[in-house]
């Protein structure tokens, strides 16, 4: 774990030690065990692990939703204290993080609002992140009027409207079919190369992580450590058939799962 | 400043008056019709309250000057503290049992014939500790029954009559018009406590507050000689009474044609308010014994 | 051992942060009224004597108990009745559309213009009191009830229907708990209501309690006497709050530790 | 694949739901009033004398002498009035203050047993407190009415906030939704259908606080009118204002029922989903 | 398309026209549109098919929870009104599908009571099939105290433990690591294997179909329609090395993939 010794200066987000425990006695029962992690601006970073790992659980932290029990997160170089600025998020429990009384358009466009921008621009920026997920035509159905796929891109979507300086993704593509989640993945590839949007997604398909990141973190045991980081080192821009066609990319997929399958 | 005199014409004085819609206060309204207040200098507008104790606030806060009560309620006010005066008397006991608007009724064919038969029974009265219950005990001690002997059961008077006729209680104080509808319903009136026990002259009357008096005396002294003005009137013309009742309580003219309609009379001693706040003391009603005299101007 | 200290010292903050508002008031009433002529704010140390004869056995048993019993009684009918009615209209179309017209109408009547029907019902004894204070307190569970039922997750509905759940255990174990949160908040506003209809049920009928003796004393003028009997039922109502809050704290456990451990305030 | 072909799908029309759903509920609504009525009429003459509550055409008679006078019009102006102004103010008040109890820990824990003290405390007892400060103006009716209607929107609105979605919460904090803007797209929402109950409460509270005010202050209006009726044992003249009141309460309570029904479309109630 | 062909004695499930719209006039909003299948007792089908084509839709139609726009589904050789005995089925939007409530093992246990189940059986039964998920010692949690891929086993859990002759289910491992998943199958084809379960399983892995199923339905269009039934003609039983490397997968798999990638 050389990650410690990086150039901390280009570090948007750093942790030291993050713990973190749940119920009355946190201490006693640690979910993750002193974690150290950090992302550089503009890094595509994928977290892989097994269901109940913490994976969720460390978003929330980085994200200031949650504090951790002990340890630090810095984020731009100060202790992260709630959510800060510029950030977005796609939540794992997506069809909970739709408001039932908005419309599709009214979802996306509401952390827009207080803002500053012009209304015109939300609407634009909506329509627009719609249709780049697939959903033009849908903006005034409501959030249940929706498949099960269709509401997790329209939780992207938002994300998407909302260009965030930093975004955390958790298993945002579980629910939507191969063909749309190809397509799913180059539309953020596509964001990360145009914004430099730093990005940190958690996933449970290897190949998806090894396609999209930059650094994939494997993360294991008990309490959940970071078991380690897989450098893919893949050039970008890339594509569904000549990356995934790259023998580095098969190398890297089959580290990753080779961590994986030993725990 | 509504304190001008009364012989100063045009500028009539406003006055409110709080009663309560029953017989009693017909005169204060055939006066009003007659001109009698207006001859006095008097402007003067009715409000209807729930009893004498609700209007003390309203007399308190000078919303109201004159308030229309029965002298026990009023008792029990000026023995809290509170400085009411009565101006001037209201009713006074009914000449016999058969002109008592009060009556104490039992149920058809009851063994209850009459107040001695009342001992280990209920009675309903609408108020604990008001007029009609003192007036209950004041009859019963009278017939020589133990009135700790009689349970008595507050409830509204509308409510009296169907609960004797229910056998919710075994006897019933009530007054006009409901002592009317029980008779023509045809219950046994076993007692007309009122003929029996009130003290002579007014039972009841108009009152203020002190400040108030203290301000405006003449006032209060044209007020009074309206009152009795019109009681004298009503007194003689008992169908211009009832046409009255009829007008301003919404009752059909049967009911109120077989009402008995009470003697009015604006007379108010000082014995009487004695009389009744030591009957009240003795029963335990009472936290302090009132400045009978101080009570009526 | 470090955390027993800090949760001690936690529900010591508690008690201050609950208590130090009324002692407040308290003290202002008392220095107020010290020299007051008014008649409504009446003096501290009478009304404090006023309230010590509640609490003689003598007085305890014959004013505090009979309407503790008649109140206890009236709400546990309009609970019951409440959420069993409540469900039976949330889930049938048809038994909610025909009460519609009738619940709006008779739960608009003024509580006072009840007592003769009670009267003529139920007679002037306690059944007509716990009767009248259970008419008048039922709404807001009933209406609670019947929103949540309506507005119940329709997964629900699914996994019952695709597992065969049998309708009792439809009832106790999916439809009460999913609308528990609704209907205890409705059951709260019952109490509230139950207390108050305290004053209209003993308006008939009464000799003792604390609905009546505030009549009473309203009506004879003691105004130490009333503020006694209004601040007794304030007590009462203080007393069964806390009993409801265990009631609560028991029922929407569920509820309440995943709001807390799971969402937190909205304001954060 | 011959079967599919067939050009006889038949679609089955499903009406647009809401107008003939809502004039079967009128319908469905009205049979059962009929039904109560003459159910009442029935006891009412078998049961003879001892019952004093007058028959339903006896009450009938009374309330067309009502509707021809125009005082009674005026009182009923009255009563309204007042009602709906107190209504709204306690609304308000009721929202407000229950979502600073519900959110505000300090507050909560500063207030709780003061207001489980006050709460209690019968509006009937309040009124000469009221009538003193205030007489028998409309002041003192407002305060009496926003009073007893605050209550219920208050308890309603604090549970409420209990019950907001935490991943809606978390989603807005991310987003750095202004708290104003998680107040009004959010908060409000979310706790809706508390305060649509707490509302329904109040707005009869409303109308009965503003009639027992009359009734026993003396406040010009309907309350004056029954209480009138009643302490001069016009029997079926009292049972037709109370018939008129719970007239007005039902017409109330229908237009907070379409409002309900109206706003929240996404209410599971009204969802397509789980209706079948 | 053979499926009319088939003999239908042995069919469980047939639908002929299924037809289901939304809204104020079905009719004009069809999402299905006349959609024939028939289901043989003891089979394993799985349907693939792109986000928000009606598969959600069509699980909720066999199932009795809705009913058709038109058109007919036969469960036994009977018309369907309602959900019918014994099935059993894992919901798309599984957080929803727990009651908070309860604790996992009181949601495990909830279909079985008053099914005239001995109390030791059905705790059994739910501890058994806890295990199989990889939820042991998890029983007196709280579901919105696990992770989002452990809700979702729960979920599966509750299915198994019931032990229904049809199991319907929607997408049932979206959320779960790559390394359970693979697990889950195996549960799922064991089960299919000992209980003859008929299975119906929607998913958006063409692996997992292919490696699941004795058919795979492929829907497409719009209206959703059957846009082709592909046998999986593979031994059973079958297992994640072995079977995965026939020829005949690998050529099942580009099949549906082709598909898939033709609307
Ligand atoms: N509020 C909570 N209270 C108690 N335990 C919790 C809570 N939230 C999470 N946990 C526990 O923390 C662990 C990690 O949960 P988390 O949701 O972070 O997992 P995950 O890696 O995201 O899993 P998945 O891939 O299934 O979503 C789980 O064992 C879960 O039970
Ligand atoms: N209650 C509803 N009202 C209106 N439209 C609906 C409703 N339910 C579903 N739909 C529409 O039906 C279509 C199919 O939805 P369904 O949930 O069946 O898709 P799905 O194939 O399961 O998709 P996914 O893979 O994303 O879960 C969608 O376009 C959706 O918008
Ligand atoms: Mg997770
Ligand atoms: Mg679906």
């Amino acid at each position: 774990m050389d990650l410690m010794t990086q150039d901390t200066s280009t570090q948007v987000l750093t942790t030291a030690g993050l713990t973190k425990g749940f119920g009355a006695d946190p201490g006693a029962n640690l979910v993750i065990g002193g974690l150290d992690l950090s992302i550089a601006r503009g890094e595509f970073v994928c977290v892989v692990g097994p269901s109940g790992a913490g994976k969720t659980t460390l978003l929330r932290c980085l994200s200031g939703l949650e504090r951790p029990t002990a340890g630090t997160i810095m984020f731009d170089g100060e202790p992260i204290d709630g959510p800060p600025r510029h950030l977005g998020m796609v939540f794992q429990d997506y069809t909970r993080s739709l408001m039932p009384w908005m419309n599709v358009l009214q979802n996306v466009v509401f952390p827009l609002r207080d803002k500053g921008i012009s209304k015109a621009e939300m609407r634009e920026r909506a329509e627009e992140s719609l249709a780049a997920v697939g959903l033009a035509g849908t903006e005034s159905k409501s959030p249940w009027q929706l498949s099960g796929g269709m509401q997790q891109r329209v939780a992207i979507a938002r994300a998407l409207a909302y260009r965030p300086h930093l975004l955390l993704m958790d298993e945002p593509f579980a629910s939507v079919d191969a063909q749309t989640r190809a397509e799913l993945e180059d539309l953020v590839l596509r964001l990360h190369g145009r914004y430099r949007t730093t990005i940190l997604l958690v996933t449970h398909d290897v190949d998806e992580a090894a396609y999209l990141a930059d650094r994939v973190v494997v993360l294991g045991g008990r309490p959940t450590e970071v078991r380690e980081v897989v450098p893919v080192d893949l050039p970008r821009p890339r594509d569904q058939i000549t990356t995934k066609s790259l023998p580095k990319f098969t190398e890297a997929r089959a580290r990753i799962l080779g961590l994986i399958a030993s725990r | 400043a509504p304190s001008t005199a009364p012989e100063t014409k045009g500028a009539k004085t406003p006055i409110t008056v709080a009663v309560v819609p029953v017989a009693d206060v017909a005169p204060l309204y055939l006066g009003v019709e007659k001109g009698f207040f207006a001859e006095e200098g008097l402007d003067i507008t009715i409000k209807n309250v729930q009893g004498a104790a609700a209007a003390v606030p309203l007399l308190l806060n000078g919303e109201m000057q004159f308030a229309y009560g029965a002298l026990i309620p009023v008792i029990s006010v000026a023995a809290s503290g509170v400085p009411v005066t009565f101006v001037v008397g209201g009713i006074a006991k009914p000449p016999s049992a058969k002109a008592d608007y009060s009556a104490i009724v039992t149920k058809q064919g009851s063994s209850i014939k009459d107040l001695k038969g009342l001992a280990g029974h209920s009675v309903a009265v609408n108020a604990l500790r008001g007029g009609p219950h003192l007036s209950v005990i004041l009859a019963l001690k009278k017939a020589g029954v133990d009135p700790s002997t009689v349970n008595f059961v507050e409830l509204p008077m509308s409510d009296g009559m169907a609960a004797v006729q229910r056998g919710d209680v075994d006897a019933a104080y009530l007054a006009e018009p409901f002592t009317s509808q029980a008779v023509a319903a045809g219950l046994p009136v076993i007692s007309s406590p009122v003929y029996e026990t009130a003290p002579d002259g007014a039972t009841s009357g108009y009152f203020a507050v002190r400040p108030y008096l203290d301000q405006h005396a003449s006032t209060a002294d044209a007020f009074a000689r309206a009152i009795a003005k019109s009681d004298e009137y009503a007194n003689g013309h008992l169908d211009e009474v009832r046409a009255q009742i009829v007008k301003y309580s919404g009752m059909d003219a049967k009911t109120v044609e077989n009402m008995r309609i009470p003697t009015f009379t604006s007379k108010l001693e000082a014995s009487s308010i004695t009389a009744m706040a030591g009957q009240m003391d003795k029963l335990g009603w009472l936290t302090a014994r009132p400045d009978a005299a101080g009570m009526v101007r | 051992m470090s955390a027993r200290t800090r949760s001690a010292g936690r529900s010591a903050v508690r008690l201050v942060t609950s208590l130090w508002l009324i002692i407040a008031i308290v003290l202002v009433w008392y220095f107020l009224s010290q020299g007051s002529a008014s008649f409504y704010v009446p003096q501290f140390p009478a009304t404090v004597r006023a309230i010590g004869v509640y609490f003689t056995p003598a007085g305890f048993q014959a004013q505090v108990l009979p309407t503790v019993a008649n109140l206890l009684a009236g709400f546990v009918v309009a609970v019951v009745v409440g959420v069993a009615l409540g469900i039976a209209i949330g889930r049938s179309r048809l038994l909610g559309e025909a009460t519609a017209p009738i619940i709006g109408f008779v739960r608009s009547v003024p509580p006072p213009a009840l007592l003769p029907i009670a009267i003529a019902l139920l007679g002037i004894g306690a059944p007509m009191r716990i009767g009248l204070i259970a008419f008048g307190a039922v709404w807001p569970t009933l209406l609670s009830t019947i929103d949540a039922v309506r507005n119940m997750d329709p997964g629900l509905d699914d996994i019952a229907r695709v597992y065969s759940i049998r309708r009792r255990r439809r009832l106790l174990q999916m439809v009460m708990p999913a609308a528990a949160p609704m209907i205890v908040a409705g059951m709260r506003t019952s109490l509230l209501y139950s207390i108050t209809l305290i004053v209209l049920s003993e308006m008939a009928g009464a000799s003792a309690g604390l609905g009546h003796s505030v009549l009473l004393a309203q009506r004879t003028f003691q105004i130490a006497d009333m503020w006694a009997a209004i601040l007794m039922l304030g007590l009462l109502g203080l007393v069964l709050n806390v009993l409801f809050l265990a009631f609560e704290r028991t029922v929407l456990r569920w509820h309440i530790t995943r709001h807390t451990e799971r969402g937190g305030s909205w304001i954060s | 694949m011959s079967g599919r072909a067939t050009a006889s799908v038949r679609i089955r029309a499903r009406a647009p739901r809401t107008s003939p759903a809502s004039a079967r509920a009128v319908w469905v609504g009205a049979v059962a009033v009929v039904a109560v009525l003459v159910l009442w009429e029935l006891l009412g003459r078998l049961g003879g004398g001892g019952a004093r509550i007058p028959v339903p055409t006896a009450i009938g008679a009374a309330l067309a002498g009502l509707v021809i006078d125009p005082g009674f019009w005026a009182a009923t102006g009255q009563t309204l009035l007042s009602a709906a102004l107190g209504l709204v103010l306690a609304a308000l008040a009721g929202v407000v203050a229950g979502t600073a109890y519900g959110t505000f820990v300090f507050l909560r824990h500063s207030t709780s047993a003061l207001i489980e003290l006050l709460r209690p405390i019968p509006p009937v007892a309040l009124l000469p407190v009221g009538l003193l400060l205030f007489g028998t103006s409309l002041q003192m009716k407002l305060a009496l009415i926003v009073y007893t209607a605050f209550w219920p929107v208050f308890i309603q609105t604090a549970y409420g906030l209990r019950d907001i979605d935490g991943t809606l919460v978390d989603m807005a904090r991310i987003h750095r939704v202004r708290r104003g803007r998680r107040l009004l797209g959010i908060v409000l929402p979310s706790i809706g259908p508390y305060i649509a109950v707490g509302l329904r409460l109040s707005v009869i509270g409303a109308l009965i606080a503003s009639i027992v005010s009359e009734l026993i202050g003396g406040a010009p209006g309907l309350g004056y009118a029954l209480g009138l009726a009643q302490s001069t044992g016009q029997t079926a003249r009292m049972y037709a204002l109370v018939v008129v009141i719970g007239v007005l309460g039902l017409l109330a309570d229908r237009s907070f029922g379409l409002m309900e029904r109206i706003s929240p479309g996404w209410s599971p109630a009204n969802r397509e989903r789980g209706r079948s």
